[in-house]
């Protein structure tokens, strides 16, 4: 069958995860973004929400099972409250998420019940590189084994809380795939370097990181020694980032909309104009569109279907959406877009991010 | 809950119709694009047969609804994009009751549903057509100037209607019906509006051009011309609540809910077919469409398939929506205006960029791209232009009447 | 100095050619696309315009001097009238222009008097290759030596009067550099096939060509042994196709800002409304751009200079102009652009044929 | 003639504009950003001291025009874009006239030009700036509510202005002025407004807030409140033909002509510099821009870059056309508006796409990618957004008032 609205359980979700990037996120949003830290509040009471406990199972400390699913509805609003804010609190399933899906029996018992307590542990992953033609499936940074460990070697980019994380998911070409290993924190030959200034999402605690002859026990490959396939990974990520971005999208055209009828010129509401009222109706349209291809790559992967071409149909029309709806949203406001006194300026700056990021957020 | 599987009992329905559109559509594309207005009646008669076996209406779904079906318009949307994907303009003379009987279902009392619509369950292929366009306008229904005026035990009508889709099959090639949309009281506006049903045969109602257009060109576009043309007390839709003097118009307007997705399927099924060929061909030359490689670095005809891809999808899933509501009894307005917006700019852009990016092959009446890109206009312009349906959206979204935002 | 507007001698020629669109082509414009035959007027009355014979040097039986700029000047304005006009119209240039530009005196003397004449004398090109990843300067018809003549082999698409024309100009790869040769009518080996239908510019007699074991003489390969340079060739047809695509896409904003004007609904005309007033806007801004983009890469190559990426970015945009200009013309009309009764719905079929063709006109 | 050769006499400014984009803007791009509102003294003294040697201004090309250049226009259109090269925030803080300055060229009576601009030609660097927009009302300016009174020998001005570019520069940082736009009968609509001049150091004006901006963050943008500010009577520009109600007004709409092209031009520096930079990176990793290719089979990200070159060419010419125009005493209100949207649409592709196209070097502060994408928004939006500019085309094509077109 084909189903359009969420479960019970998923409303109610949805409404408590809204209440929260209602209350916490947007609020202290701007503040975040110009001081370049998210507020404690953001992960502590986020935290609460349980969001990640919810899809570990209970032999290792939490009390469900995953859901991208009900991962694309709770990114929604997080992302609807704050981008920045969103992927900080959920930088633990950087760690998690992977480690669920491709790890050995052993690193489950070893790292998920740290995930899955009462209070907000970050973790973190180092996957993008500093090039243009950055192809996740294919990285540059290299890991070649010697006596019965590896060693890595690379420079990775945008590595949120690269000094703070307990563990650290660094992917790395073995034999020429991509592979994940975990790294604990202040692992030797792991550099970070300065903290990252980005356009957008500036909140975020996000670093360069150097690898240079970095040993990692053989045991601390993600999958042990057949080690694991990133696809899976890739897909939670593309899912993840791509929720977020209906979130952002979301939170500016609803943002434009009530400016819009508010907001007189001429004698009347700008949104009385076609001009206004068209880009509005667009608008709406792309979100939704959006969000309705999102959904089905979750339940795809919900399904254990291959998942692949329509997660990453969602992340290319999310990406789009994302900066196109932000855009307008600042077209909208005319100049008062351009300027702090309004959040759309920032949700163009955070809706950029999402062509060019891979790998950030995972669910 | 939230899913996505094609329910069994539409893939069974498929089965056939997609058999159809292979054997008895793509075949008969060309040479019906190619001869202008001839009804197709290898096609008809396979469909009126089937519809017949099955007590079930490709046109209008509405066996399934009987059937208490919950997916009966989930259905239907399947239905007409698969029949669109084999010919979008044979799939539009389709026999059946279609956009007439649409409206006669939203808006005609037991009687006359069982008087109209019950020669389309039984007998030789019928069609039934809707009169709404008049030559003066488009868009803007309520400045309709055909009238009816009551005499004695009747009424008269006096009037043009243009763009009537199969109103030749409905009126001259069959014992069929069209819906039209006149005037009780021209000072009324959309208040005075009612629609009427002539029947085939009736006096006073001719055929008088068969448009010639640049695509779906198996379809009959009509024009009707009204002359004193007199018709039972009955023959007025929905009488019984002429009490509510904007019922009539509203029903017109429930029947678009219901018609513009079937709309948007139909315009995402002839996008299918282009982009389909398209990947064909391009697998022929040893191109690869790879979905998970950084999208800037492939080769731009590879990144412009997966756009579309991406585009056709998200049209597809809005239009499901739509239909989904329908089902479950939900308002649709704002998601069928939606879909109808996004599949027309869909399938604009899919079959023009198949064109292009085929080059000379696309651009060459030997391949269907080029019909197709033909045929796909039309889904930007009929059932509300895509100007029309913003104008919906945002009124709705907006909270506005249409003198607010005009 | 930076100019935009015509020399008088130029107004006066644009004045000509247009009351010629105006007064020949546009009129038997739909009879012709429905007959698929050009009138004969069209190609008589328009050889009185002596377009050519005024870009060709008095030795040869001309009376001027090529002026590209001129050539985007008269293009335009034929495109206006009639795509299919227009390049039945310039056919003897597919000739003329790659001899003037490349052949040999020899060559020079033997051809060009021909299209001098006081008749049309059709001539063609078989240039393009029925595949989609057709490239003008890399052909799969293939040119060999033998005993001191060249061996055309290869299958051509979209040969204008392929049957008619004394002379077609054959464009084929020797030792992997596309080369032009002149072939006469009745060639052996050269076989005209079908009649092609395309989905516009219909009344164009444009036909498939066979080229079997076709010998060519030596003297027959345009510049003699040395050869000769497509690129300058493909120039000028960069410059006559987006000449001729401007005047398409003009001739369907002219038509949709009238009907806009006249045609009423909800009280006012249609083009009282944002949502069709912007289209217009937008419409305008974009032929004028394409305008100016041909005109400079015509200037540039009147001035001998380097005009290959000015021309090939003429190129894209116009194609894209024409196509989206009368896209959004048959939206403009609503219903009424998809029927025959309004020429913009043929204009949107020959508007697309901008983006896949080439070689089919030049200046 | 048509023809589109640089004139030499531009080519010659270009010059020391260029080594000024390279030496004194490129540099101080990324700090002036992060450090909002700071003054580039640096570059502000160049400019300042250049123009005072040469007699030519580097914001409204005033010099050139006194010295019967024939490419006035032109040449200052050639300067805007190499500057915005170099960093449009930058730039914005050029010295001189600037837009306060065109308005009084535009407006201003010939003692008044004297009486105001001379301050322009000699001594320590002044800004001039323009208060049109009021909190309430952006691209309405018929709405504007700051009040002028007159009172026995002057003018008494009250009210509230944002978005005034450089005020701070011009009422604080120098002995500058600012033509501030009031109404001197509210109920009279535009034919009420006035422009005034208010010089530096005026009692009763206070510059109140300066906005943080998304990007142009060198250049401020100025609150600046007018409470019961005094001015002379000769302060009212152009007082001479107050005889014509309209003038007022339709002096800040001649300005406009004027300016918008500018503004296009600003706008199209930064596209270029965006574009330069995206090729740099793709050169580096050994990706070469062919432009002889069949597009779509180029990478995509080639097809982009030539795309947004064939866009960004396109909009530079309709910008020198609007200014050729001018130069030659010719209406450009439509060219004007037509370069403006074109460069706000390009400059916003062009620059998004570039970030897009680059990926995490796109995205980071490292490179100016970013900042481009942020300071190339303001061009569809200051100066009438795209939508008024297309307003202002729409209603010339199709010959309609305001009231017909709204």
């Amino acid at each position: 069958m084909f189903g359009f609205e969420p479960t019970d359980d998923q409303k109610t979700l949805v409404e408590s995860v809204r209440r929260f990037a209602a209350r916490e996120l947007r609020p202290a949003s701007r503040a975040a973004d110009e001081s370049g830290e998210p507020p404690a509040r953001w992960t502590q009471a986020g935290w609460e929400l349980a969001l990640l406990a919810a899809s570990l199972p209970e032999e290792h400390g939490g009390f469900g099972q995953r859901s991208v699913v009900s991962g694309a509805l709770f990114c929604e609003e997080l992302g609807w409250g704050d981008a920045a804010g969103a992927i900080a609190l959920l930088a633990p399933s950087l760690v998690a998420v992977p480690v669920l899906l491709g790890g050995t029996a052993e690193q489950k018992a070893e790292v998920l019940p740290g995930f899955a307590g009462d209070d907000y542990v970050p973790g973190s992953a180092a996957w993008q590189e500093p090039r243009f033609d950055f192809d996740p499936r294919v990285v540059h940074t290299q890991a070649r084994r010697e006596n019965g460990s590896y060693l890595l070697d690379g420079v990775k980019c945008n590595v949120p809380y690269a000094a703070e994380a307990e563990w650290m998911v660094v992917y790395a070409a073995l034999d020429g795939v991509t592979q994940p290993f975990l790294l604990k924190k202040g692992t030797a030959g792991l550099q970070v370097k300065e903290r990252e200034r980005n356009m957008g999402l500036r909140a975020l605690p996000l670093y360069t990181v150097e690898l240079k002859e970095c040993r990692v026990p053989a045991g601390r490959r993600i999958g042990g020694d057949r080690g694991c396939d990133v696809e899976p990974i890739l897909n939670a990520s593309r899912v993840a980032l791509s929720a977020l971005a209906v979130g952002v999208a979301r939170a500016a055209y609803e943002y434009a909309l009530d400016y819009a009828k508010t907001r007189h010129a001429f004698g009347e509401a700008i949104a009385q104009r076609q001009a206004i009222a068209f880009m509005l109706a667009e608008m709406a349209t792309e979100v939704e569109a959006a969000r309705l291809l999102v959904w089905e790559a979750a339940w795809r992967l919900d399904e254990d279907a291959d998942a692949t071409r329509e997660a990453c149909l969602a992340k290319s029309f999310a990406d789009d959406t994302a900066l196109a709806v932000t855009d307008r949203a600042v077209q909208v406001l005319g100049g008062h877009g351009y300027i702090a006194d309004h959040p759309v300026e920032m949700w163009l700056r955070n809706g950029r991010g999402f062509g060019v990021l891979e790998g950030l957020a995972l669910v | 809950m939230i899913e996505f599987a094609v329910p069994e009992s539409i893939e069974e329905r498929l089965q056939f119709v997609r058999r159809v559109a292979q054997e008895h559509m793509r075949p008969a594309a060309r040479p019906y694009d190619d001869t202008e207005h001839q009804v197709p009646w290898d096609f008809v008669r396979v469909m009126w047969n089937e519809s017949l076996r099955t007590g079930y209406s490709f046109r209008s779904g509405a066996g399934a609804q009987a059937n208490g079906s919950q997916v009966a318009s989930q259905t239907l949307l399947h239905v007409i994009e698969m029949l669109s994907w084999g010919d979008a303009g044979i799939y539009l003379c389709g026999p059946g009751a279609g956009l007439g009987g649409a409206a006669i279902e939203a808006t005609g009392t037991p009687e006359q549903k069982k008087r109209f619509l019950e020669r389309y369950r039984e007998g030789e292929p019928k069609w039934a057509c809707m009169a709404m366009t008049e030559p003066h306008c488009g868009s803007d229904t309520a400045a309709i100037r055909t009238t009816a005026v009551r005499q004695g035990d009747g009424w008269v009508l006096n009037g043009e209607k243009i763009f009537v889709t199969s109103g030749h099959k409905a009126l001259v090639d069959s014992q069929g019906l069209m819906v039209v949309w006149a005037t009780v009281d021209p000072k009324a506006g959309r208040a005075g509006m009612k629609p009427f049903v002539v029947e085939a045969g009736t006096p006073g109602v001719r055929v008088t051009k068969l448009e010639s257009k640049m695509g779906i060109r198996a379809s009959d576009t009509a024009s009707v011309v009204l002359e004193d043309c007199r018709l039972p007390l009955e023959n007025l839709l929905g009488q019984a609540e002429v009490a509510d003097p904007t019922k009539g118009f509203k029903g017109a307007m429930a029947t678009f809910d219901n018609t513009r997705p079937s709309v948007a399927a139909s315009a995402l099924g002839i996008a299918r077919a282009s982009l389909e060929l398209v990947k064909e061909l391009l697998a022929l030359s040893g191109m690869e469409v790879r979905y998970d490689r950084p999208r800037h670095l492939q080769p731009a005809i590879v990144r412009d398939v997966i756009d579309m891809e991406a585009q056709l999808r998200a049209a597809w899933l809005l239009t499901l929506k739509a239909g989904w509501l329908m089902d479950s009894k939900l308002p649709n307005t704002v998601e069928s205006s939606m879909c109808k917006v996004k599949a027309g700019d869909v399938v604009t852009r899919v079959t023009q960029k198949g064109v292009e990016l085929m080059g000379p092959l696309g651009y060459s009446r030997r391949l269907l791209l080029e019909k197709w890109m033909r045929d796909a206009k039309i889904n930007d312009l009929f059932e509300g232009t895509g100007q029309i349906n913003r104008l919906v959206i945002a009124r709705r979204i907006l909270g506005y009447s249409s003198r607010e935002l005009k």
